[in-house]
């Protein structure tokens, strides 16, 4: 039972003693103390993947009463069955390399304890997400990831733009919260209960509840599953409330590789998996969830092709394959989305490490187009960027592969419209993500160099510290697809999953996927070739021809390159309203209105009133006489006229 | 005939006195204000003891009920010669002071307070009227005490053209009621009032002309107008002395006048006293905010004050009595204290009587400004303070009665009025202090701010004997049934 | 226990002390202020650890007044001394009381002039809270809850910014102006019920055209207190001016006041007037939370967003105690206890810059990591638990209220909801332009972390944030009963005046 | 019309009366002519008594006059007095003088 | 029918002179139509039975009291001319104020009413003419069930020659009294001083 207490805390432990004793212990110590908790958690890990993925052990182990109002009953207590498990694999492992490789990284930094602490922290929360035996403790966890990305994109406070993205991820995430919290409302509406065995245990029953939620009436299952949607949709950046992501590469290099690719962003990916049992009962809430998904994969694959910044173009991606994950979710493929979410994690956090590599061997350059030709250079770089890249665009053997070909597969196999909608754009974004994955290896290591010489001269290939958990990355992703899809997947996969994920028996895609045509089987390989080969037409063979496309087409390009408007559509229409729309009652509602009318201006009239009432005071005796008289006079009238 | 004299002794000994101190102020060389005003102090407190001796027992008549004691008049006596001990120890030392001194200073106040007494005991309007005319006769001169000072005398003058107006309108209200009744006893007029219910309108209208001459000595509104240039003008122990007793005494009067003769007439009178009350409320809460000069602010204050203890007689319920008599007691030692930091504005060797110089006066003399800031919070009615408890008890009566409109208007006015006392509060305690006032507040001054200060403070945690004495004080007026 | 008469002499202890201090005399100004500091701190100290007493003479099963304690008082009417604590008052009593140490605390260096009558109105100002907590009998409590306002005026026209007279004003005025009318309802109360004991007024119902007006007048005093949407305007300005010190006492213990007296008075004593306008309360309490967190947006003044800040929060409150709901009232309550300490802590976290800059300018600022790593860990966490992050305090109060309000109403809780997004968004906001950017103005380059004194002020709030955060049943527990007796009495009695009795029994 | 009732003296006194408050509002210039409108009015409050007094057969009204007739005089004295000392002041007795205190 | 003649002859110089006395140009000759009024009104008291105030009105108001204004008013010496100035002016409000009330009031005495059953209530009937005459009636009454307030109105006359005095006396400095005590305690040793004079030396 420790152990699984043990992998929990121990980075929470570690974070605690790094961020406030950091200074005491210095930085070395930090780095050693947090990676070495780190590595414990991720063999406690292990462990517990062995437990309970592979031998069938599932367990929940309470901790305390965390709380209690009438009829709602939240504990704190961690749930491990075989999602769980292999979500700590990814979590851990993926931190615990980016531990390591941070030691490297940010060895020049200031704060080091401090951001290992962060670091700690993040994996923490994001344990205590994968962990959550209730949809409360998730929102913990949740939240708990969400500032600890807002502390890591923010890390460098002094760059305004880095505090800009922080800010913008935080919020907008909370958008994504808002949904996540009245969704939980909802379910415990409906429910009674916010423990996923109760709310599991009773959907079926309540398949066909139509409860009056926001004055209409609707499907109680529907509404609650959308409203949690939303909650994920912020967190994996889906379309619509994916501003957040490229801005978040603002943050260091590790930030981007542990949070915003390999992790926090598939923790909506993760809830919806979670929630199976629920989405399973509303085909309304799998039919959105398919449709976000396949837009937001072709919509980011399409920015990403003419993006700039090393780090964005990779972001982009993992939009675009966030989106993969959720179209598969859509069409009730959940065991393919987390194969998916767990090669992704090596490839993905390959590629961003590798970034960083680069951008620290490029003298903190982040702009493709003054790079190039260094390859010679980094050698190892390069090549570990090669097997990332071939891992992303799902050439074979690599990782990549398996698991998007099962995504497919399963979106054609659903045989409803949507799923072939979204097999459609899928197979597109495969076409672009090779494409603009090629672009990014040709133009950053081939070709010729376009830094100055200065930087060229210190082109240097990054220290062991850091290479090393890229060599480890770089294994997942040329053998996680090939290990993995039998036990994902593949035949072992009802085994495997057990009862963490539920799928109804009409919606069994994976099983149905052995019956495709062939072009749709080789479809997708084909495009990603035919991607390759694009890019290296355009960027090898005649390099003047992207500039000329650019030129001819400038409207679509500059479209795709301010990604698609949205940051300034969202500016029009939340942000500079909110600050315009709060000057304003301020000002005009606090200031001229309730005090104009109220205190200041009865205060006002109080004065005027007062200054007539004295002026009535005139010092001349026969006014006074006056006023006596006809008080008189009006009291002995209103009983001659109105008494009695 | 014999005469049982003994409820009259407290009467008689302040009359004597008066008397014995003018033989002692003309036979006697040099200046014996001094020691007139000490005895003169000396009498009151023996006229108390008096007092508290001959007002045991029920209700006792005296000279064919011209003169009543009971508990009622035995209370308000007793505020009275409170106050006017109070007002004369603290005028001690000013009228030394400015130079003003003069032995028929204590012996006028002393036939103001027997004039008081006398309207307090009335059992007929004749008595009413005499003891009226004995204490406003006084004031008259009070008024214009200080001869020589312009504003002294015009405020004498005021207040005489307008008293003798009021009387006028007193008396003229009076022979209608006679006329109507052909008597003027108030056991009498009660008894007829109550045996044959409503009363034709000339008697209605007596009843107004009375209720107009009597709100005028209470300076309710529109028979307000002299109070705040009176106030101003005439010196300040003088001001202090008319805030206070003469106020108590005719409030009283006019509750024994409403509640005897008139008492079966409640609701003709109450529609009067309500809307008298209301303008004095509005009228002394928006008045005082435009005020620079403290004396006449208090005037204002005192308007509204009578106003508030016009919300308890509004009713004409024993509550409402007894609401009144406490929010009187409580006014006595908030005006008396107030009044007593104001005789102690010196700033040179010079009276000063403006609010700005109170500036800073928390940093300066932070008694003096600790004392007055309680007052001020007491007056504003603001708990825990007495001031407080005073509305508390007369709203509780306006409320018993239904009578909505009054009491709201009430509070809201009470909240108007609150704004001016605070604004002396922030004067003393915000503001930074232009120039301290001089230093060596004398002892019966000193005493007087202690005493106010701590009965204001200490009222809410002993709130029993006056609230008890003045419950019975209250059923005196109302016969048993 | 009972004969120990806990709650008057948490109640008057406090005034004890101050009456020391009144009596420390001496020659040397700066002798007499640290006296008057170290009594000041003793007494408080001393009264926190007698109300600690209370918690442990407390029984939490039980529904009913404990601690009662009676003398009589005002004679001839029904109006006593009447004191006692339900699972609602007691954690209020302990606000109090734990708020007030550390404001004495944190006035060290902060307050300068005037040191000995600044501790006395401070331990008055105590001596009235708690009395009002404790107050068992309507006029009783009336008198503390208007006594309230004298120390609160002096604090803040005396040691207050430059406005200080209009805010000073503003806040006594507008909150006599409405407490005024209570007091006639009040009235009309005892001569409807013939007694003015809160405990058999909760047991009596009026009559259900009476009750309009009667809550009507009360909501006019507790919506100012509140304050609630349109009649806040007095506490940003009251905030802004008033010494740390007053901003924290006031948001931490004196807002509560509004809702503790909604709970107390207005719910269960009129039901039916309760449940005809609680679309009133949801409307204004949504107003508040969306427009206070516009408003608080765009603020220049820290302390002001923070005030803003507070309106919203206790938008959720007075929303959560019309929802009627188990999880909304006892969120409310949670909500207020979490609202007291960080609300306060934030006040004092301003008060730390404002002490060493003397501007409360948020544009004056900026870069405060570098310089004061100790101070941005607080503020972050004190900001993160404003936002209502899980763990911390503020999250369980929201959540519980949210919870709530959606079985009542779905667009109330989700109008409400929005909150969530607008906190965060001025609270991030501000913390951005306040501890982070870069350090470029010269004076702040000196500017000095937190001491021991302010670490010792902060630590107590820290923990008892996480403790609330991680671990709220300590807190929850205790108002079990009297919030499940609150609910069902309300229900009961709304059934009854609605003529379903019959079918209920 | 001839027959000469009660009606008829409180008529006259009503008259008076009123003729003395018109003199104390209407007048600007002397405060003296202001306390002879008291003195009307005064006169007014004894007719009407006497009147009631007769009328009513009963002696306590012409007792009340007595009373009246002593005090006024006592009044005219203290009011004369506080004319001449004003007069000396100020060297004026003009009623639209006398308002150095308003406000 | 005399009677008659004789109120009305009364009634309408009392009102007349009213009219007078407030709208005289000169104050002297609103003191002389006070008089009158004074006469009048003693005429009218006589018409009602009450000799002795209407003898009191005369002796004690004319000749003292009306005196006395006469006295002040040449003591001040006003500016007759301007005295009616702004008279006019300020006429409609409080006539029509005044008239309202005189309305009413005349409403009222048209029917006056006494009391039901005054008479029992009355307790001092006028005794009938022959047996007592008034002054000895009110005499009577005066001093016995009065007492109490004939004191009182002594205290109160005290009052306002205390008052007056205290006001008017003032005592001035320079002017020489004679004092008759000085006067017989001199003698020759005190008033007398002999000195030696050195010769030469002057004093």
């Amino acid at each position: 039972m420790m152990l699984y207490v043990a992998a929990v805390f121990l980075p929470l432990a570690g974070s605690f003693v790094a961020g406030l004793f950091g200074r005491l212990i210095g930085d070395r110590a930090a780095q050693v103390l947090t990676c070495l908790l780190l590595g414990v958690s991720a063999a406690c890990s292990v462990s517990i993947f062995t437990n309970v993925a592979l031998e069938g052990h599932s367990v929940t182990v309470p901790l305390v009463t965390w709380i209690q109002s009438g009829t709602l009953d939240i504990s704190w207590s961690l749930r491990f069955d075989t999602l769980t498990a292999v979500m700590m694999i990814v979590v851990t492992g993926v931190s615990f390399m980016v531990h390591v490789y941070s030691v490297g990284y940010m060895s020049h930094d200031p704060s080091i304890p401090r951001f290992m602490s962060y670091l700690s922290l993040f994996t923490f929360a994001m344990l205590m997400l994968v962990t959550a035996d209730n949809l409360v403790q998730m929102f913990f966890g949740w939240e708990g990831v969400g500032v600890a990305s807002y502390l890591l994109i923010g890390f460098w406070y002094e760059k305004p733009s880095a505090c800009a993205a922080a800010i913008k991820a935080f919020v907008v995430n909370r958008v994504g919260d808002f949904g996540f919290a009245l969704g939980i409302f909802g379910a415990y509406f409906l429910f009674d209960s916010v423990s996923f065995n109760t709310i599991f245990a009773a959907a079926p029953a309540k398949a066909h509840t139509v409860v009056h939620f926001f004055g209409m009436d609707w499907n109680a299952i529907t509404i609650i599953c959308l409203m949690l949607f939303v909650g994920a949709m912020g967190k994996s950046a889906q379309l619509g409330l994916h501003t957040w992501l490229p801005d978040a590469m603002e943050g260091p290099t590790p930030v981007s590789a542990l949070i915003h690719a390999a992790t926090m962003v598939t923790a909506g990916v993760f809830m919806v998996a979670r929630m199976s049992p629920l989405f399973e009962y509303s085909a309304t809430a799998l039919t959105v969830v398919t449709v976000i998904g396949a837009a937001t994969a072709f919509f980011a694959a399409t920015i990403g092709c003419v993006q700039n910044d090393i780090k964005r173009v990779i972001a982009y991606s993992t939009c675009s394959q966030l989106g993969y994950m959720f179209f598969a979710i859509g069409v009730s493929a959940y065991q393919a989305a987390v194969f998916h979410l767990f090669t992704h994690a090596f490839f993905k956090a390959l590629l961003f490490l590798g970034a960083g590599s680069v951008i620290h061997a490029m003298s903190d350059e982040q702009d493709i187009r003054r790079m190039g030709g260094i390859w010679r250079h980094v050698k190892v770089t390069w090549l570990l960027m090669w097997v990332g890249s071939l891992a992303l665009a799902g050439i074979p053997p690599f990782a990549g592969h398996y698991s998007k070909d099962a995504i497919l597969a399963a979106a054609w196999a659903s045989g409803t419209p949507v799923g072939h909608f979204a097999w459609v754009l899928g197979v597109l974004a495969a076409f672009m993500t090779a494409f603009y994955s090629w672009r990014l290896l040709i133009l950053v290591f081939h070709g010729k160099p376009r830094a100055d010489e200065h930087v060229m001269a210190h082109v240097h290939e990054s220290p062991l510290v850091m290479i090393l958990p890229l060599m480890v990355l770089a294994a997942g992703a040329i053998f996680a697809g090939w290990l993995g899809q039998p036990l994902f997947v593949g035949h072992e996969h009802t085994e495997f999953w057990r009862s963490a994920i539920s799928v109804l028996p009409g919606h069994d895609v994976l099983s149905g996927g052995h019956e495709l045509p062939e072009w749709v089987e080789y479809a997708p390989l084909v495009m990603a070739v035919s991607g390759v080969v694009l890019a290296y037409i355009l960027y090898t063979l005649v390099p003047s021809v992207p500039g000329q496309l650019a030129g001819a087409m400038r409207g679509v390009y500059l479209f795709l390159l301010n990604k698609w408007y949205f940051d300034e559509l969202y500016d029009w229409l939340f942000v500079k309203p909110a600050f315009r729309l709060g000057r304003g009652l301020w000002q005009g509602g606090d200031g001229a209105l309730i005090d104009g009318v109220g205190p200041d201006g009865v205060a006002a009239a109080t004065r005027d009133i007062a200054r007539r009432v004295a002026a009535l005071q005139s010092g001349y005796l026969y006014h006074y006489a006056f006023a006596m008289l006809a008080g008189v006079a009006a009291f002995v009238s209103w009983y001659v006229f109105n008494a009695r | 005939m014999t005469f049982n004299l003994i409820p009259v002794l407290p009467e008689l000994l302040v009359a004597a006195a008066a008397l014995a101190l003018l033989m002692l102020g003309v036979f006697r060389k040099g200046d014996s204000t001094r020691d007139a005003t000490v005895l003169a102090i000396f009498a009151m407190g023996a006229a108390l003891v008096t007092l508290a001796g001959a007002a045991g027992g029920g209700r006792q008549e005296l000279f064919n009920g011209l003169f009543v004691l009971d508990g009622f008049a035995a209370f308000a006596k007793g505020m009275v010669l409170v106050a006017s001990a109070f007002t004369l120890a603290m005028s001690l030392d000013y009228l030394k002071r400015e130079k003003i001194g003069r032995f028929e200073y204590p012996v006028l106040v002393l036939f103001a307070t027997l004039g008081m007494m006398m309207m307090i005991s009335a059992g007929d309007f004749l008595s009413l009227y005499l003891g009226l005319e004995t204490q406003s006769l006084s004031l008259y001169v009070l008024a214009a005490y200080h001869r020589d000072n312009q504003r002294a005398t015009e405020a004498g003058l005021k207040y005489f053209v307008l008293g003798a107006l009021a009387s006028g309108m007193l008396l003229y209200g009076v022979s209608l009621v006679y006329g109507f009744a052909g008597t003027t006893s108030f056991d009498a007029l009660a008894k007829l009032f109550s045996a044959h219910g409503a009363p034709s309108l000339g008697v209605v209208a007596g009843l107004v002309f009375v209720l107009a001459g009597l709100a005028f000595k209470i300076s309710a509104v529109p028979f307000h107008m002299w109070t705040p240039d009176v106030y101003e003008g005439a010196p300040t122990p003088v001001t202090a002395f008319f805030a206070v007793a003469p106020k108590i005494a005719a409030l009283t009067l006019l509750m024994r006048v409403l509640m005897g003769p008139f008492g079966e007439l409640t609701h003709q009178w109450s529609q009067i006293v309500t809307l008298i009350s209301i303008a004095s409320m509005a009228v002394g809460s928006f008045a005082a905010i435009s005020q620079t000069n403290i004396k006449r602010l208090m005037a204002y204050s005192s308007i509204g004050h009578v106003g508030f203890a016009l919300v308890g007689l509004a009713p004409g319920s024993d509550l409402g009595v007894q609401g009144v008599l406490v929010y009187l007691a409580i006014y006595l030692f908030m005006n008396v204290g107030a009044f007593a930091v104001i005789l102690s504005m010196r700033q040179k060797g010079r009276m000063v009587e403006g609010i700005a110089d109170l500036a800073g006066l928390s940093k300066t003399s932070p008694g003096m400004a600790f004392v007055m800031a309680v007052l001020m919070f007491s007056m504003a009615g603001i708990p825990p303070m007495a001031g407080f408890w005073g509305k508390f008890y007369v709203f509780m009566a306006a409320v018993k009665a239904g009578m909505w409109t009054l009491a709201i208007l009430g509070v809201l006015a009470s909240v108007v009025s609150a704004f001016y006392y605070l604004r002396i509060i922030k004067v003393m305690y915000f503001d930074e202090p232009v120039e301290a006032f001089d230093r060596g507040i004398d002892r019966p001054m000193r005493l007087v701010m202690a005493v106010s200060t701590l009965v204001v403070l200490l009222f809410s945690f002993v709130p029993g004997p006056l609230l008890t004495s003045a419950k019975v004080a209250a059923a005196a007026l109302f016969p048993a049934g | 226990m009972n004969d120990w008469h806990l709650l008057s002499l948490t109640t008057f202890l406090p005034l004890v002390g101050a009456l020391f201090i009144l009596a420390i005399r001496g020659d040397d100004p700066k002798v007499v202020a640290r006296n008057a500091r170290n009594v000041a701190l003793l007494t408080s100290v001393a009264t926190f650890v007698v109300s600690l007493l209370i918690l442990v003479a407390f029984d939490p099963s039980s529904a009913e007044f404990q601690l009662k304690e009676t003398a009589s008082w005002l004679p001839g009417t029904t109006v006593r001394y009447a004191m006692g604590v339900d699972g609602i008052s007691v954690w209020f009593v302990l606000l109090s009381t734990f708020l007030t140490p550390i404001c004495i605390l944190s006035s060290i260096g902060a307050v300068e002039v005037r040191v000995k009558e600044y501790m006395v109105a401070f331990l008055v100002l105590e001596t009235m809270m708690v009395g009002m907590f404790c107050a068992l009998d309507l006029v009783l409590f009336y008198v503390f809850f208007e006594g309230v306002l004298i120390p609160m005026f002096i604090i803040i026209g005396v040691w207050g910014g430059p406005r200080r007279v209009y805010a000073a004003f503003k806040l006594f005025l507008y909150t006599l102006a409405g407490s005024v009318l209570m007091l006639i309802a009040m009235l009309a109360m005892y001569f409807q019920a013939h007694t003015t004991d809160i405990h058999a007024l909760m047991a009596h119902s009026f009559p259900v055209a009476m009750q309009t007006w009667l809550w009507l007048a009360f909501f006019a005093s507790f919506a100012v207190k509140v304050p609630m949407w349109p009649v806040h305007t007095w506490l940003p300005d009251a905030h802004v001016e008033a010494p740390t010190a007053g901003s924290v006492i006031l948001a931490g213990v004196l807002l509560k006041m509004g809702a503790y007296g909604f709970l107390r008075f207005s719910m269960p004593m009129f039901p039916h007037a309760s449940a005809v306008f609680t679309p009133l309360v949801f409307t204004l309490s949504i107003v508040a939370v969306i427009y206070t967190s516009l408003v608080a947006l765009v603020q220049n003044d820290m302390k002001k967003l923070i005030a803003y800040s507070s309106v919203a929060h206790m938008g959720y409150v007075t929303a959560g105690i019309f929802s009627v709901t188990t999880q909304g009232v006892e969120g409310a309550l949670f909500q207020m206890l979490s609202h007291g300490v960080v609300s306060g802590a934030l006040f004092l976290c301003v008060g730390v810059v404002y002490d060493r800059m003397h501007t409360r300018e948020i544009a004056r600022y900026g870069g405060l990591a570098g310089r004061m790593p100790r101070y941005a860990v607080v503020f972050m966490l004190f900001m993160l638990a404003s936002v209502g992050l899980p763990g911390t305090s503020g999250f369980v109060g929201e959540f519980l209220v949210l919870a709530g309000l959606f079985k009542v109403n779905t667009w109330v809780s989700a109008f409400a909801a929005t909150g969530l997004i607008l906190g965060a968004a001025y609270m991030l906001y501000l913390y951005r332009r306040v501890v982070f950017g870069k350090l470029v103005r010269e004076d702040l380059m000196g500017i000095l972390d937190m001491g021991g004194r302010e670490v010792a002020m902060f630590a107590p709030l820290i923990v008892v944030v996480i403790w609330m955060g991680v671990h709220p049943a300590t807190f929850l527990d205790p108002m079990h009963a009297s919030v499940a007796k609150l609910i069902d009495n309300f229900q009961l009695a709304k059934a009854a005046t609605s003529g379903l009795s019959v079918a209920v029994r | 019309m001839f027959e000469i009732g009660l009606a008829q003296y409180l008529t006259v006194a009503a008259i008076l009366f009123t003729l003395g408050v018109f003199g104390i509002f209407l007048n600007r210039k002397n405060v003296i002519i202001i306390m002879m409108s008291i003195e009307l009015i005064l006169l007014a409050v004894n007719l009407n008594l006497v009147a009631f007094s007769s009328f009513l057969n009963d002696l306590v009204g012409q007792v009340f006059a007595m009373f009246i007739l002593t005090v006024a005089a006592a009044e005219a004295a203290i009011g004369l007095a506080i004319v001449v000392v004003f007069f000396r002041n100020r060297g004026t007795i003009a009623v639209e003088e006398i308002s150095q205190l308003k406000g | 029918m005399i009677t008659a003649l004789i109120f009305y002859m009364f009634a309408a110089i009392l009102v007349a002179s009213g009219v007078m006395v407030i709208s005289a140009r000169n104050p002297v000759h609103s003191v002389l139509f006070l008089i009158l009024c004074f006469f009048n009104a003693a005429g009218l008291f006589l018409l009602l039975g009450a000799e002795f105030l209407a003898m009191v009105l005369v002796v004690v108001y004319v000749g003292a009291v009306a005196v006395l204004f006469l006295f002040v008013v040449m003591m001040l010496d006003i500016n007759v001319a301007e005295l009616r100035a702004g008279f006019l002016q300020y006429l409609p409000t409080g006539a029509l104020i005044g008239v309202i009330l005189l309305a009413e009031l005349l409403a009222m005495f048209g029917g006056w009413a006494f009391a039901p059953d005054v008479e029992a209530i009355v307790q001092h009937q006028i005794p009938a003419v022959g047996h007592v005459t008034n002054t000895e009636a009110l005499g009577r009454l005066l001093y016995t069930d009065y007492a109490y307030l004939f004191q009182a109105s002594g205290v109160l006359l005290l009052i306002a020659m205390v008052g007056t005095i205290l006001l008017t006396l003032r005592r001035r400095e320079g002017v020489r009294k004679q004092k008759v005590a000085d006067q017989i305690a001199r003698t020759g040793r005190n008033s007398v001083e002999i000195r030696k004079v050195p010769t030469g030396g002057g004093i």
